[in-house]
């Protein structure tokens, strides 16, 4: 199979997930459309014979990343919340032709730029540890800090304050008894 | 066994592993009887009747977990690099290495500390 | 034709199969088609093995799993399809195919069919990097060892999906708590099998069965905490007894794949028992020397090669598989909140001192000399396993110490926070 | 043929569809999705521009996407955290509701 083939069809599948991510409606399925588009970009790294960079793309992105978001939409398509306009009508024009308009200005400009690709090299995990302790020692360690830093902001702001929470526990357990008792009345 | 490069055998294998499974599933749904009712289709609550929409009923403590799951991950991520060239990279590498799994056990004693690993 | 040769042949029986099959190939086909299409063929080939190889395994794995419960259970478990019930997981799956395809009203009706076709997908994926023997990866990737937890990593979301696409509650309920479940065992995994990089250098599959031929990894001190680390969170991912919390019966029906019925849910299943398969099957390949004979004395050594490394591989594939259904047979469920404290507070510190454990040992014992021998380098190799297995023992003590005096305080009476 | 070119024209297309979603979403958490897409095209071109350099550097891109991914990480634990304390706030996820420091 010559690897054109594998090319399109990975292409398409990044296109076409990255298409399902910005206009579906539902946004549990817009996120299951962003996974199909990861899942195509790593098939592209894959091809370009950067397998570790392919298989972190997978593990991190769609078994982390994408759980993450998915539990976050879960969390607040509560009852009455969901959201039937999903656009913002103002912006889709401007959206399309900014979108649209940067897409093919950089397909061209690189389409008539004198690239010249030498063949996929496969670059070892092993090169890549070499660099990250080495030349990129700082960033390295940076990183960590970025996800200590992420990590005790995100708990600080996500979790619900106790009280407040038993508070909201008591008040959605009263509109729940008046609803039922609504509901009774009507039958 | 294979010399061949690998994304000839995965698409190869991706076409069957998943044709495979949807075909049959296909056929079954052909083999299979439909008879559907009212009560059938009914979602399955041990016979009570349903109250609420199961969409939206969940708790934050399923996000912290995650969240905390991605911030281990992406460790993890930059572990396997280092794991590789562990041998190289000598006393040096491995004391820079403990420098970055310790930044990120503070953050694990924090969620540990503020009970976000606890389930209630 | 010696004992030898015989044995070499029995090792390759399978490769060579392979390449007959490619050579009638060639004899059949004109040259330059063969050329075009011999890589495509001989991936449909080691495709088609193991496609075959998985679910014919699973149906003979399912049948061991049930008579082996029946006996810890004191019954008899299936006698009635074939001898021994062995026809037993036909007429299941033939049941299965004829069942009626149930979907609960409100559910996403295409989710509902995508999900299940999927769900198998990645569990095949990842018996493509598992070295089933001598040059038999049907798939060498130089990072093996991560496209397999890339690969079970797929599960999470499609778990979350399975349960999503029902809109009905304990399917619901169920897929977030295996997805949380799962989330939090990944993390001892993952980073346990960094120690086995470290020492293997490598994260192809067959290079680190083969970084074992002077000694397995399980015997060194790192090696034997990280295959218990290994064995406990893998049994959790796969969502396996004790661990199966996301579908205790009692309090959730069957979890996630609660709204799924006939073929759907069969394939649900599969992929549930193959996981677990595949996982003993890694277990195998990093700590106990994949394919390669049991190290033994001198007089022995002939008798063990005569075995191919192919069976050697499905031998230690089964004991793996045989301790998780010993697992399942003997111990109670754990409650969620244990299950979860246990991953985080216990096996994501231990996976961590394992790491600092191996770099110690390759430390203690590269710095003089080779490692095993006699004399002082047996005498430094004695002290390396007393400061590996001391630092592992008191993590170990003092977090099992603190966690001890956690659930006692938890499990006292407290005063209900809003009693109704 | 492929050459890098076919590669950096797949980003770019991706990137505008993320250019796309994140103008024009009104959810909060289809944005974060966009800019994850957009993120995800700059981490295709470091991979595919890095093949251009000699072999010495072609580390470099691929350190490049693995510092993208980690950060791209990171954006979404503290971004989703943000925006689910607003949800708690304004009761939506709606980009247009959040007007708590507008006058």
């Amino acid at each position: 199979m010559p690897p054109e083939v594998a090319f399109v069809a990975l292409a398409l599948t990044a296109l076409a997930g990255g298409v399902v991510a910005v206009v579906a409606r539902n946004v549990f399925r817009a996120a299951l459309g962003l996974m199909l588009s990861l899942f195509g970009v790593a098939g592209l790294f894959l091809l370009q014979r950067a397998e570790f960079l392919a298989v972190v793309q997978v593990l991190v992105y769609v078994g982390g990343v994408c759980v993450l978001i998915i539990f976050a939409v879960m969390l607040t398509e509560r009852e009455g919340a969901t959201m039937q306009v999903t656009v913002n009508r103002d912006l889709v024009l401007p959206g399309i032709l900014l979108g649209a308009s940067l897409a093919l200005g950089t397909a061209v400009a690189v389409i008539r730029a004198p690239f010249v690709g030498s063949p996929p090299s496969a670059v070892s995990a092993r090169e890549l540890g070499a660099s990250l302790l080495g030349r990129y020692l700082v960033p390295f360690e940076a990183v960590s800090l970025l996800l200590l830093v992420a990590a005790i902001g995100a708990l600080m702001i996500a979790r619900e304050d106790r009280r407040e929470d038993r508070r909201e526990d008591r008040r959605e357990d009263a509109r729940e008894a008046r609803r039922e008792a609504g509901g009774r009345a009507g039958e | 066994m294979t010399v061949t490069e690998p994304y000839v055998i995965l698409a190869v294998f991706a076409v069957l592993a998943i044709g495979g499974p949807a075909a049959s599933l296909l056929v079954a749904r052909f083999l299979a009887p439909h008879h559907p009712g009212p009560v059938k289709q009914e979602p399955y609550e041990c016979g009570a009747v349903e109250a609420g929409d199961p969409w939206g009923q969940f708790r934050i403590q399923f996000y912290l977990y995650a969240l905390i799951f991605l911030v281990f991950d992406v460790e993890a991520l930059f572990l396997y690099p280092w794991a590789m060239v562990f041998r190289e990279a000598g006393f040096a590498g491995f004391v820079e290495v403990m420098f970055f799994i310790g930044l990120l056990v503070l953050a694990w004693a924090y969620a540990w500390r503020h009970r976000a690993l606890e389930w209630e | 034709m010696g004992i030898g040769t015989v044995a070499g042949r029995l090792d390759r029986v399978f490769i060579e199969g392979k390449q007959f099959l490619m050579d009638m190939l060639s004899a059949l086909l004109p040259g330059d088609w063969y050329a075009a299409l011999s890589p495509v063929v001989s991936a449909l080939v080691v495709s088609t093995a193991v496609l075959v190889f998985a679910p014919v395994s699973m149906m003979f794995l399912t049948w061991l799993e049930r008579k082996a419960v029946a006996r810890f259970q004191d019954r008899i478990g299936p006698n009635r399809a074939g001898p021994a019930g062995l026809l037993q997981p036909i007429a299941d799956g033939i049941k299965m195919f004829l069942k009626e395809d149930i979907v609960p009203r409100g559910a996403d009706g295409f989710l509902h069919f995508l999900v299940p076709a999927l769900v198998v997908a990645p569990v095949f994926t990842l018996y493509l990097v598992l070295p089933f023997g001598r040059d038999m990866t049907a798939m060498d990737l130089n990072v093996g060892l991560l496209f397999f937890l890339g690969a079970s990593a797929v599960q999470t979301p499609l778990v979350i999906a399975a349960g999503w696409s029902t809109r009905s509650k304990y399917p619901v309920l169920g897929s977030m708590r295996s997805a949380a479940q799962i989330l939090s065992y990944e993390i001892p995994l993952v980073l346990v099998l960094v120690a086995v990089v470290m020492s293997a250098g490598t994260m192809s599959t067959s290079a680190i069965v083969e970084a074992q031929e002077a000694r397995w990894f399980i015997a060194t001190p790192w090696g034997l905490a990280g295959f218990l680390v290994f064995v406990l969170a893998s049994t959790a991912e796969a969502n396996r007894t004790p661990f199966d919390m996301a579908e205790a019966e009692s309090e959730l029906v069957a979890g996630f794949h609660t709204e799924y019925a006939g073929l759907k849910f069969a394939m649900f299943q599969m992929a549930e028992f193959l996981s677990a398969f595949a996982a003993g099957g890694l277990a195998a390949t990093v700590f106990l020397g994949g394919w390669q004979a049991p190290p033994v004395p001198g007089f022995l050594a002939g008798a063990v090669s005569v075995v191919p490394s192919w069976a050697w591989f499905h031998l230690k594939l089964y004991a793996m598989f045989f301790v998780l259904i010993w697992f399942r047979g003997t111990f109670p469920r754990f409650r969620i909140d244990q299950l979860l404290a246990f991953a985080w507070k216990l096996l994501f510190p231990m996976s961590l001192l394992v790491i600092v454990a191996a770099a110690i040992w390759h430390f203690g014992l590269e710095s003089g000399g080779a490692p095993g021998g006699t004399g002082p380098g047996a005498a430094r190799e004695l002290a390396m396993w007393g400061a590996c297995l001391g630092l592992l023992a008191v993590g170990y003590l003092g977090l099992s110490a603190i966690l001890e005096r956690e659930f006692s305080r938890m499990n006292r009476p407290r005063e209900m926070a809003h009693a109704p | 043929m492929l050459t890098v070119k076919a590669y950096a024209v797949v980003a770019s297309l991706l990137f505008g569809l993320g250019v796309y979603g994140a103008l024009a979403r009104r959810h909060a958490i289809a944005v974060l999705i966009s800019v994850e897409l957009m993120l995800n095209a700059a981490a295709l071109n470091f991979v595919s521009f890095s093949r251009l350099q000699g072999n010495p550097q072609a580390a470099s891109g691929q350190v490049f996407a693995i510092f993208i991914i980690a950060v791209a990480a990171a954006e979404a634990i503290v971004g989703l955290a943000i925006i689910l304390a607003l949800f708690r706030a304004v009761k939506s996820a709606a980009l247009d509701r959040f007007t708590l420091l507008k006058w």
